[in-house]
This record gives C-alpha cells, sequence and structure tokens, in this order.
C-alpha cells in the first residue's frame, strides 16, 4: 500500500522537477538572447553540438554553462559560517521547488487521487507560507559569507521580501474573495471560458500589483536591489561560486516559474486557453505558455529599466502599493456585491466607476510620492 | 505505520532544533535552530491534518516571528561577529523550576489528548482521498483540533 | 578672454614682485593668504590649477650692462627654491589667468595654504605636498594623494633617485636579460 | 494628462523597437557585425569568425583595417632583405621612442668598418603602445606600422621581444596591407630622391663647373 | 565665503541613539567605481555618513616621465590620460605647445582639430551617459546603445589616425596626417545619423519615472561651491554658470561657429541636471560639426613646425574645455628639448573635489551614482 503512495508521489513531482529544471535551462537561454537582442548584440550563439561548428542558436549554452558551474572551485571564506553557507542555496532552493507543487498543472499521465494530492484546500495559503522561507535563505546567506556586501545585500532582500508580500497577498486576496476558495484547481476552475479574472477592473489592478510585487519577491529588475551589481556588487551571494552559486540561480528561476504560475492561476485563468474542448492535455501547453509570456516581459522589463533605490523601494510598497491593494480589495467587494445583482447595466456602472476609483488613486498616490520629480527645461547661453 | 514513522522523525526534529535553540552560543544559528523546531511542528500539524493550521505555523511563526527574531538580531547586535557572551543568566535555577513545572503542567495536560487519538485512517491513500474529497468536512477537523485545544486549556486554567 | 591685469594686485600688495619671464606675481612671503582673500573679494573666484616647481641650484650666465657701459657675462648662483603655482581665472567677469607663485626654499619647503579661500586647491595642494614635499600650513587634510602613506621622499623633486625595486621595464638586453635569465627578474 | 508609468512605457517602446530591429534591420542594430555600412563594405578580413579551428593559422595579412596599426616593422625594397633594407642604424627610433622599447646596434663589417644597417633591431612588443613615434621620426621612410594583430605568446622574451628578421617585411607586404598610406610614402621618397638627385646634380655639375674652371685656371696658369 | 571653508573631515556624530558604523571600503575592485578608484565608505544602515576617496592606484608620474623625454615623445602619453578623449588630450597639450614654439596651425588643421574634438565630446558623454544609467543599475541596455554609436565613431577615428582610442594625432602646428579619401563624407553620414539616435536615447531614458526619482535631488551642487571648488565642464553648467571654454577662451577656430552652451538656473545642480545637461550638449556639438564639416577647406595639415625642437625659455598654460571639463597643461621651457616642468589639469580629479560634500546624507546607491556623475576617468586621476 505504501509503495503505490510512494510511487504516486513519484509520478506527480519527479516530472513537474524534471520539466521545470529543464525549462529553467532554457529560460536563462530565452533571457540571454532576448536581452542581448534588446542590447542589439547576438548572445550565445557558439555552442551547439560538441565536437563541431553546429551552433543550434546556441541552445547548448546552458549545458556548457551548468557543466562550468559543476567543476568550478567552491570557494568559501574565511571566517565565514561553512555550515550556514552551505544550508542558504539548498534552503533557497527547497520551498521553491516545493511550491511548484501547488500549481494546478493537469499532467495527462496523473490519475484523479494522485494529482489532487497537492490540490490542498488551502494551496493558496501554503504558496505564500513556504514562498516566504526565501527570506530565510536569502538572510542566511547574506549572513554567512561573512562579507559587508553579502550582509546589505541580506538586509536588503529582507526587508524587500517582507514588504512585498503584503501587497502580493492583498491582491490574491482579491481572487479568493471573488472564487470563495484557497485551492487553486477551484479557482483555476472559476476562470473557465476566457472568464480571466485580468479582464475586470479590479482583477486588472490586483494583476498588475502581484506582478509588480512579485517582481519584488523574485529580485528581479527593477527591483533586483539585494543583488545591485553597481552598488553591492553582488548583494547576498558575492562570495558563492561554482555549484552553490548554480544551486541559488537554479532557486530564483525556479521561484519566478512558481509565482508566474500562482500569477497565471490567479488572474490569466491557469490552464484556460482555445482548444481545451478537444485535446484536454492542451491545458498543460498553455499554462506553460503563459508563464513564458509572463516571463519574457519580465525579462523585457530587465532589459529595460534602472533599479530603484531603498528607499524608494520601501516607500513604493508601502506607501503606493499597499494602500492600493487595500483600496482594490473594497472596490472588488462592491463588485461582488453587484454581480450578485446579475443586471447588465448595474454591471458595467460598476466597471466604470471602479476603473476611475482605481487609476485616480493610482495616479493620486503617484503624485503624492513623487513631489517634484518631472522633467525639467533648460537655458541656453549664446 | 507511516504516520507513526512520520511522526517519530518529525518530533526528533522538532526537539533537537528546540535543543540546539537553546544551547546555541551563536544567535543567529539559534534563531534558525528555533525555526527547524517551527517547521517540526509545523509538520505535526499537517499530521494532524489541520493543514490550514500548518501553513499559519509555517507562515506566521517561521515567515514573521523567525525574520522579526533575525531583524532584532540584526539591529541590536554585532550580526558580523559572534562575540562569546554568557548564554546562561545567573538565575538559571529559577529558570529550571519554572521549565520543570511548565513540564508537569504540560505532562497532567496529556493524558486526554491521548483518548482524542489521531484518525484511524486504515489506508494512507485515504488520507488524501479524504483531503480532496468535495464532501470532506475540513471544519470537523479544524473542530477536533481545537477541541483538543480547549481541552488542554481548561485542564490547566482548572 | 581678455587677460587679467596683475597692476592691481602689485598696487596693492607692494612686496609683490613681477616676473615678466614667467609672466607671475611673486607672493611676498607670508601674505599669500590675505593676498588670496583679497583677490577673491576682487572677483577672482576660480582657481585653476596648482602646481608645484621644483629648481635646484644651478649656475645662470646672465649678460649684465656694467658700470662703465660694457655688456659682462657674469655667472651667479641661484639658490635651490620650489615655487607652487597658481593659474587663478575669474568666472564671473570671464577673465584671466593670473599667475601666483609662492616661494620656498627645498629643504624646509613650507608655503600657505589656499584651500580655504578655494576648495579647488584641497587635493591639488595635497599632490603638491605629496610630490614636491611642500608642507601647507592650513591645509585642512593634508595626507598623501597618489602615493601610498608609507612611501619615503617625493618622486617629482628633480633630484628624486628611484629605489633599488623600482620597476623598470625596458627592453629585455643586457643586464635586464642576464637578470632574467638567472631568474631574477619576474617579468 | 501624463499616463502613469508612461516613461517607462516609452523606454519598453525603445527597447521593443531594438529587439525587433535586430532581427529586420540588422544594418542599423546590429553595426558590429553588418559592416556594410563601411566604405569598403567588406567585413573585415579573418574577423568573420574569430577563435579558429585548432591548427587553422591566421594568414600573414591579417590586418582588421587598411588603416590600423599595431607594432613597427622595418622595410627593405625587395630581394635580400638584408641587402635592401632602408634602415642605416642611425638610432633616431630609439631615443624618441616614448616607452623605449626600440633596441638597435649597428653592424659593422670585418674591419670594424660602419655599414649603414642594424646588426640587432628588437622591438619589444609587449612595451610597445603603438604611438608611431618612430615611423613619424625616421629620416629614411625605413620603419611602417604593421597592422598583424595576432601577436599573443606564452613566451616573454622569445615570443614578445620581436628580433630584426621577424621584423623586416618587404614594401610590398607594406602596399597589401596599407595601400593608400604606402603609395603616399612611395610617392614622397620619390620626390625627395628627385630633388636629392637633382640636388646631387646640381652640386655634380657645380663641381664639375669648378673643376673646369679650375682646369681652364690652370691652363691658364699653364699658358702663363 | 562659507562653502569654501574647509572640507570637515571628522565623523558626523548622530543625536540620540547609538548605532554602530558600518565601515564599507568601496573599491578599488568594484564594479561601478570605474576603474581602480576606492571610496572608504562609513555606513548607518545604507546612509552615507563619511566618504574618503582614495586613489593613486594607477598612479605612474606622467609628469616625471614627460620631463624626461622630449616635447612630442611624451605626446602619446597624453593619450593615456583619459583614454576616453585622447583627441582633446592630445590637443590640450598641443596648445601649451603652440604657444611656446609660436607656429601657427592651418586651416584644415584647424577644421579638423574641431571636428575631432566635437566627435571625442560625442563619445564621451554618449557613453558616460549610458555608464550612468549603468550605474542606477539598468542591465547595460543604454550602455550598449551608446556604445553602438560610439563604434561608429571609434571607426571614424581608426581611418583618420590608425587608432580607436589611443589616437595620438594631433601634432604640434597641426595634425599628424590628413584624413583619407572620403573621410569627411563618412563622417557627415555618422553625424547626420546621431540625432536619430539621440532622440531614441532621449526617449529610452529621459522621461523614465525610476531615473528621475533617483535622479532629481540627488547629489546637490550648490552654484557657490561649484565655482570654488574649481569644478568645470558640464558639471558646472549643471550647478548654474554658463562657462564654457570654447566661448570663453575661443581658442582653435571656436569664434567661427555658432552654439549655444546649455546650463541651469542653478536651484538643483543634481545628478539629473548633470545628465541632463550632457544630453543636451551633445545636440550642440552635432550642430558644431555640421558646420565644421560643411566649412572645411583644402589644404596644408601641417604648419612648419620641426618633430624635434627646443623652444626659448618660457611658461605656457593652455587649456581647453575637454568633455569632462578644464582640461589644462602647464609648460615651462629652459631651452633643452625636454621640458622642465610639465603639469597636467586634470578635470576629473578636481572635480571630485565635492564628492564628499555630494554623497554625505545620501544612500550607498546614491554614492555610486553622484561618482558616476561627475565622470571620472582614473587614468587621469591618478595620472
Amino acid at each position: 500500500m505504501s509503495l503505490e503512495l510512494l510511487i504516486d508521489i513519484l509520478i506527480a513531482t519527479v516530472p513537474l522537477m524534471l520539466i521545470f529544471a529543464t525549462l529553467f535551462a532554457f529560460t536563462t537561454w530565452l533571457e540571454r538572447k532576448a536581452l542581448a537582442r534588446i542590447q542589439n548584440r547576438i548572445g550565445p550563439n557558439k555552442v551547439g553540438i560538441p565536437c563541431t561548428r553546429i551552433g543550434l542558436f546556441g541552445l547548448g549554452q546552458p549545458a556548457a554553462d551548468g557543466i562550468k558551474m559543476i567543476f568550478k572551485e567552491n570557494i568559501v571564506p574565511r571566517g565565514a559560517d561553512r555550515l550556514f553557507h552551505l544550508l542558504a542555496p539548498i534552503l533557497a532552493l527547497i520551498p521553491s521547488m516545493l511550491v511548484l507543487c501547488f500549481l494546478p498543472l493537469d499532467f495527462p499521465w496523473l490519475n484523479e487521487n494522485s494529482v489532487k494530492a497537492f490540490l490542498l484546500d488551502g494551496a493558496v495559503i501554503f504558496f505564500f507560507a513556504i514562498t516566504g522561507l526565501n527570506t530565510l535563505a536569502v538572510f542566511m546567506a547574506g549572513w554567512a559569507s561573512r562579507n559587508k556586501y553579502s550582509l546589505l545585500g541580506g538586509m536588503r532582500a529582507v526587508a524587500q521580501m517582507v514588504s512585498y508580500e503584503i501587497p502580493l497577498v492583498l491582491s490574491a486576496v482579491i481572487v479568493v474573495m471573488m472564487v470563495g476558495s484557497l485551492n487553486a484547481g477551484e479557482i483555476a476552475g472559476a476562470q473557465k471560458g476566457g472568464n480571466w479574472f485580468v479582464f475586470s477592473p479590479w482583477g486588472f489592478a490586483a494583476f498588475v500589483i502581484f506582478f509588480i510585487a512579485a517582481l519584488a519577491e523574485t529580485n528581479r529588475s527593477p527591483f533586483d536591489l539585494p543583488e545591485a551589481e553597481s552598488e553591492i556588487i553582488a548583494g547576498y551571494f558575492t562570495e558563492y561560486s561554482g555549484f552553490k552559486f548554480a544551486l541559488f540561480f537554479l532557486a530564483e528561476y525556479i521561484a519566478m516559474f512558481a509565482i508566474s504560475g500562482l500569477a497565471v492561476t490567479l488572474f490569466l485563468g491557469g490552464g484556460d486557453g482555445p482548444g481545451l474542448a478537444v485535446l484536454p492535455w492542451l491545458s498543460v501547453i498553455w499554462f506553460l505558455a503563459k508563464i513564458f509570456a509572463l516571463i519574457a516581459v519580465m525579462i523585457w522589463l530587465r532589459g529595460t529599466l534602472p533599479r530603484l533605490r531603498v528607499d524608494q523601494l520601501m516607500g513604493f510598497a508601502w506607501k503606493f502599493m499597499l494602500p492600493l491593494s487595500i483600496l482594490n480589495i473594497f472596490v472588488a467587494g462592491f463588485a461582488w456585491h453587484a454581480e450578485q445583482l446579475d443586471n447588465k447595466f448595474i454591471m458595467v456602472i460598476t466597471w466604470l466607476i471602479s476603473l476611475a476609483v482605481l487609476y485616480g488613486a493610482a495616479s493620486g498616490l503617484n503624485q503624492l510620492n513623487r513631489g517634484k520629480v518631472r522633467p525639467r527645461e533648460y537655458k541656453y547661453a549664446e | 505505520m507511516n504516520e507513526v514513522i512520520a511522526f517519530w522523525i518529525l518530533s526528533a526534529i522538532a526537539v533537537l532544533g528546540a535543543l540546539v535553540a537553546v544551547r546555541k552560543r551563536n544567535l543567529i544559528h539559534g534563531v534558525f535552530a528555533l525555526l527547524v523546531f517551527f517547521a517540526g511542528l509545523s509538520g505535526l500539524f499537517l499530521l494532524l491534518l489541520a493543514e490550514f493550521i500548518a501553513a499559519v505555523q509555517v507562515l506566521v511563526y517561521i515567515g514573521a516571528v523567525g525574520v522579526l527574531l533575525l531583524f532584532a538580531i540584526m539591529l541590536t547586535e554585532r550580526v558580523a561577529g559572534d562575540d562569546g557572551r554568557r548564554m546562561t543568566s545567573r538565575g538559571w535555577s529559577w529558570g529550571l523550576v519554572v521549565a520543570a513545572a511548565v513540564f508537569v503542567l504540560l505532562l497532567l495536560s496529556l493524558w486526554p489528548v491521548q483518548q482524542l487519538s489521531m484518525p484511524k485512517a486504515k489506508d494512507p491513500s485515504e488520507f488524501l482521498t479524504q483531503i480532496s474529497d468535495p464532501g470532506y468536512d475540513g471544519n470537523s477537523e479544524r473542530k477536533r483540533i481545537l477541541n483538543s485545544v480547549r481541552t488542554i486549556v481548561n485542564r490547566w486554567s482548572n | 578672454m581678455s587677460e587679467l591685469s596683475h597692476e592691481p594686485v602689485l598696487q596693492q600688495f607692494p612686496d609683490a614682485e613681477w616676473d615678466e619671464a614667467a609672466g607671475a606675481v611673486i607672493v611676498p612671503l607670508g601674505q599669500a593668504r590675505t593676498m588670496a582673500e583679497w583677490l577673491l573679494g576682487q572677483g577672482v573666484d576660480y582657481c585653476s590649477n596648482v602646481t608645484g616647481v621644483d629648481y635646484l641650484e644651478r649656475e645662470v650666465k646672465e649678460k649684465i650692462t656694467n658700470d662703465a657701459g660694457e655688456v659682462e657675462t657674469v655667472t651667479r648662483t641661484e639658490p635651490a627654491r620650489i615655487d607652487v603655482v597658481y593659474h587663478l581665472y575669474s568666472m564671473q567677469n570671464k577673465t584671466g589667468p593670473l599667475v601666483l607663485k609662492q616661494r620656498t626654499s627645498r629643504d624646509n619647503a613650507e608655503a600657505e595654504s589656499l584651500t580655504p579661500v578655494w576648495r579647488s586647491c584641497d587635493l591639488q595642494e595635497r599632490e603638491v605636498f605629496d610630490l614636491f614635499g611642500v608642507n601647507f600650513k592650513g591645509h585642512p587634510d593634508q595626507r598623501r594623494i597618489l602615493m601610498w602613506d608609507e612611501f619615503e621622499g617625493h618622486p617629482m623633486r628633480k633630484d628624486y633617485t628611484e629605489p633599488f625595486d623600482y620597476e623598470w621595464e625596458p627592453t629585455p638586453h643586457n643586464e635586464i636579460l642576464e637578470k632574467h635569465q638567472k631568474g631574477k627578474v619576474i617579468v | 494628462m501624463r499616463i502613469l508609468g508612461g516613461g517607462i512605457f516609452k523606454g519598453m517602446a525603445v527597447t521593443l523597437r531594438n529587439f525587433v530591429g535586430s532581427y529586420i534591420n540588422k544594418k542599423e542594430r546590429l553595426p558590429t557585425n553588418d559592416y556594410s555600412w563601411r566604405a569598403d563594405g567588406a567585413l573585415p578580413q579573418s574577423i568573420g569568425d574569430y577563435p579558429k579551428e585548432k591548427g587553422e593559422q591566421l594568414s600573414d595579412t591579417t590586418t582588421v583595417t587598411e588603416y590600423s596599426r599595431n607594432f613597427p616593422m622595418l622595410l627593405h625594397d625587395g630581394g635580400e632583405p638584408m641587402d635592401t633594407v632602408r634602415c642605416v642604424a642611425c638610432q633616431i627610433c630609439e631615443r624618441e621612442c616614448p616607452p623605449q622599447c626600440i633596441y638597435i646596434e649597428k653592424d659593422y663589417d670585418e674591419n670594424g668598418k660602419y655599414i649603414k644597417r642594424p646588426a640587432v633591431f628588437d622591438i619589444d612588443v609587449s612595451v610597445c603602445m603603438s604611438c608611431q613615434i618612430c615611423v613619424e621620426v625616421c629620416p629614411f621612410d625605413a620603419i611602417v606600422m604593421n597592422s598583424q594583430f595576432e601577436l599573443s605568446t606564452p613566451d616573454r622574451f622569445g615570443g614578445l621581444l620581436v628580433r630584426r628578421d621577424d621584423l623586416l617585411k618587404s614594401n610590398d607586404y607594406y602596399h597589401k596591407i596599407h595601400p593608400e598610406e604606402a603609395a603616399a610614402r612611395d610617392q614622397k621618397m620619390a620626390v625627395e630622391k628627385a630633388a636629392k638627385e637633382a640636388k646631387k646634380k646640381a652640386a655634380a655639375e657645380k663641381a664639375k663647373a669648378a673643376a673646369e674652371k679650375k682646369a681652364a685656371e690652370a691652363a691658364k696658369e699653364e699658358a702663363k | 565665503m562659507s562653502t569654501a571653508a574647509a572640507p570637515n573631515y571628522e565623523l558626523i556624530q548622530q543625536d540620540g541613539l547609538e548605532t554602530n558604523l558600518l565601515e564599507v571600503s568601496m573599491g578599488p575592485h568594484h564594479p561601478s567605481t570605474h576603474g581602480v578608484f576606492r571610496m572608504d565608505v562609513k555606513l548607518d544602515g545604507e546612509t552615507v555618513v563619511d566618504l574618503r576617496p582614495v586613489f593613486g592606484y594607477l598612479h605612474r608620474n606622467h609628469e616625471k616621465l614627460a620631463e624626461n623625454m622630449s616635447y612630442l615623445s611624451s605626446m602619446p602619453f597624453t593619450d593615456r590620460l583619459d583614454y576616453f578623449n585622447s583627441m582633446t588630450n592630445n590637443w590640450a597639450y598641443a596648445l601649451a605647445a603652440e604657444k611656446l614654439i609660436e607656429v601657427e596651425v592651418p586651416e584644415r588643421a584647424e577644421y579638423l582639430r574641431v571636428i575631432m574634438a566635437e566627435l571625442t565630446r560625442l563619445v564621451n558623454h554618449v557613453s558616460l551617459v549610458g555608464f550612468f544609467i549603468n550605474d542606477l543599475g539598468a542591465l547595460g541596455t543604454p550602455l550598449l546603445y551608446a556604445f553602438r554609436e560610439r563604434e561608429k565613431i571609434l571607426d571614424l577615428f581608426e581611418q583618420a589616425s590608425g587608432a580607436r582610442m589611443m589616437c595620438n594625432y594631433f601634432r604640434f602646428g597641426g595634425l599628424r596626417n590628413d584624413v583619407p579619401e572620403g573621410w569627411l563624407e563618412r563622417a557627415a553620414k555618422v553625424v547626420d545619423h546621431f540625432p536619430s539616435f539621440l532622440d531614441e536615447y532621449e526617449q529610452l531614458l529621459c522621461e523614465n519615472e525610476i531615473i528621475l526619482s533617483r535622479t532629481q535631488g540627488v547629489g546637490n551642487l550648490p552654484r557657490e561651491l561649484a565655482i570654488s571648488a574649481g569644478v568645470t565642464g558640464p558639471m558646472l553648467r549643471a550647478s548654474g554658470v554658463a562657462y564654457d571654454l570654447r566661448k570663453v577662451d575661443q581658442y582653435g577656430i571656436y569664434d567661427r561657429f555658432k552654439f549655444r552652451v546649455p546650463y541651469t538656473d542653478g536651484d538643483t545642480g543634481d545628478c539629473y541636471d548633470r545628465f541632463m545637461i550632457r544630453m543636451l550638449e551633445m545636440r550642440e556639438s552635432i550642430e558644431i560639426l555640421k558646420q565644421a564639416l560643411a566649412g572645411i577647406p583644402e589644404g596644408e595639415i601641417m604648419g612648419n613646425a620641426p618633430r624635434v625642437f627646443k623652444p626659448k625659455p618660457a611658461e605656457s598654460y593652455g587649456r581647453i574645455e575637454g568633455p569632462k571639463g578644464e582640461l589644462g597643461f602647464y609648460l615651462i621651457a629652459d631651452g633643452t628639448p625636454k621640458p622642465y616642468r610639465y603639469r597636467v589639469r586634470p578635470p576629473s580629479l578636481i572635480n571630485l573635489t565635492v564628492l564628499r560634500d555630494m554623497c554625505l546624507g545620501g544612500k550607498i546607491a546614491d554614492a555610486v551614482i553622484i561618482l558616476g556623475s561627475i565622470d571620472i576617468v582614473l587614468g587621469e586621476v591618478d595620472r
């Protein structure tokens, strides 16, 4: 009996890990290539099939990088906390891998029982609980390296992650409110048939807040302060090399997948998309495609934006995102009640009002926070 | 059988974490050990099918309390170095007495919990189907846990 | 750019000399600070360049007309000295330059710091201190700037000799090549 | 009214334009890999696929562009290099070289007589800073700049100290790598040569005239 | 004048709670110190409470080297001062030496000098803006766009002088050689294309909210302090002083061109102003380039100055408006072929005087961008 359970668990988890590890490799290539093109470079194009000159658009690059990473020397600084230095990358990887299980991916090889092992009632809550562990890993890495830059990076990371978790959760609350369930599968199911939450003013606002907070949670540009290269070298993984660094790297990307996956589940209809009636397994493809769309936007932002300063980052979370997401909860509540009335006209009015309120609040908060910051005019002397 | 093994493993982790948290000279190490203890506890909750409490345990204790502790240490201590300060206060004997008293209290309150017993699932997979079953009433589980907590509290206050 | 005339300076400070060949005002001893402050009041608000010049003791042959009206070549010894040169401009009037020189002896080189008047002298006077060994009285933070703190000597002085471990890399011939073959020079 | 985050969207539009442009409009967006905007339009020789296969040697005429300079070479006018070498070992370049990377020894025949060519002419490539001062001060147009760039070697003194015989290159080679400059130099040399010859001729004529005069005077004297 | 007061190198004491300061040595190996520059920073949390610039890691005593070789021989060494702008370095040195030997520069050479100097200014400003945004944390996108355009100008330099960065192109009394055939047309093409690139660049950067909020109000440099501290170049103009040596000294033939000098009204003088002044200066440089490329005459390129000469004993100070500020060369001739005293007035070094004043009270990230907005090149700071 327990063997069957073990097999069930393996069937559910191993493909998940394999798929996302492969996707991670692919994403590193994609990111390098896309960034290169954004910056008018070519990007990796040499590494393809070994011992030939076939480049395959540089698709062999992740493999080559991986091999390099594994064989690189593992350097632990003198005076560093050896145990924590070792534990930190592992602790970073485990939670990000773990939360992948909560994504409502309907793999065709999973039977009714096994897949639902992960569809706990409180999947969304579990998701946030476990992604919160990342903070600890980052702090551990920053502290254990015994490097001032690492410590600064770790402190920044903790402050940033704790602050952005609040708007992240508050915007997810809206969806939970609307669906009335914390179950990821139910949330995805509620959006079947193009009825995605992102297509409503409150849903859209929540999605934007969620996405921005997700950028901050995963330390992506423009919120990559914990690893701000121009200020604190590489932040908390300044002192990491070789395979430990690779683990951090992997953890970061897996976390990106996970949080994009949650965004897809909450706002973009999960595996919903055309053609599902004919081929049910397409839902997995749709799900992954949506994740990649979000990751593409992340890459695009990374190629465009400089980063914020620490105080601005905090100000943005507490003075802009938090009030807006709280307001959004109220807006969504009203909208929910309006929806219950089942009246087209009222719905339209609700839409318009909530649009106006949200946009007005956003620009008002923006004005408040920005102060006198605006483009300037200059004089000329002949 | 499975849950028994899991229970012992998790308990061991929790107890070890707690012991290390108490014993460690280095405050940061201590905090992380404490977090391990919390994690073990959360696993125990999960084992009791109290998944919500387990999640909240992780969210609140590891996510919030742990980070709060780390922040507090970070802001008050010299984080970059571990100065070997006295880890036991002079009044440790009083602490021992209080700890023993608390332990006895807990021991006294232990026996009704055993009566409550864990859900008698014959098949582990039943566990899971039970959870995913639409008809499964999570509330009753919660009630059960709450009842046990209430019993403990009542016994203690009486 | 119109010239910044030195005449008013000479009028104000009768002790100041005018060096025609160099086009510079030689600041009388101990009056540099007052002169600088006066100049700042006159609108000379910008000190562009501060540097030192080291002159070793040398013999100068000069043609002079003696009392009898004959041209005569006289050899005289010019004492060793260090000049600290300031190039001053006025940003508000867009005039300049006015060159000030503080003269000091080589052995116990000491000059007045003009940093309190013009902040731009700060790093440059430190550089003169570092490379020429001129001690600036009144400089707020006189440390070595380009050389390291433990360095001995002042490299820009004309009589400075390189230390034995000076890393000099000419073409590898003769003794350099020999040394290398003996394994003494690591290149 | 300013759109919220409008500046960021503008910036994103620019990066998107560049992203797409790097696929469509390579000439504009990827100029470092597309040399068609250059005057000659050609991809520089040997740059195309730079890291070569093992054993695949770069040819001797590697050059980035015909204008580039890298380190000096000695010119000879063809044939046996040391017979037609232009350098006379006057050591002006050795004196003027800013980083002191040239080392010259004059050549003497067995009688100890100075023959106008260098016995040793070494340039230390690791010290040379490609400034071209030696070319400018050379009165004999004997030293010019090579543009070969594949010079890396693990051997500090054997490989980076370039000896006379490796420095000697023919004028034809010079024409190949720097056609414009070489032609101009040849022309200048021709003009100088012509001037010199004219001067020589004039001097010779003068001497001849003087000789004739002398002869005439002598004859006169004799006649006396 | 209060602003000219001596800098206070005492640690700033804070009232109330006492906290331990974190001392961080930023550099000499740090991604954003633009070379081997070091800032000893004392941090209270992330706030900079003390900052001490340390340099000299690249010191090679350029001045002493030049005093031991002929005037011409130190020309290539001037390339290595500010290795981004070798052409303007050459020009400043040539200007100082030409004052000593009193040689006329031919018309065509003067025009080419202006063209080269303004192209250099474009190269410097466009890459500086790129580096600056990099310091702000962008992933090098603006920098690579800048380098894309810089590449075209460097190609022009290579075609004219044979080298892309260490040009060593100017000579006393003219230029080393004439530009090759068709060079002027190619240059005109590059110059004509540049404004459209600048449009795109401005669209990418100038309205970006993150850049605005990161740079505005950061690193304020008041006008009086800027003048007193001898700050020059775009940094001075960003602090509200319209002082441009191309207008003031009118060296070379700058009096013939019509161009404007952008400056602020001096209220702010922050990083944003310094960044924008450079953007605007590029437009003016393009105007000068267009006029110069249209007006360049045919003719000689080199005056009749000898390669090696012995000037009469005299002193001269030549200065130009380099892209980073006033670049001056102070020469003392003593009748030998070598200068008796050779001094470089490095704008990078002197602009660093105010680094501490601008950084105090800011965040550590501000210190990085303030350093970026000063625009230093360590080859010139350390010499």
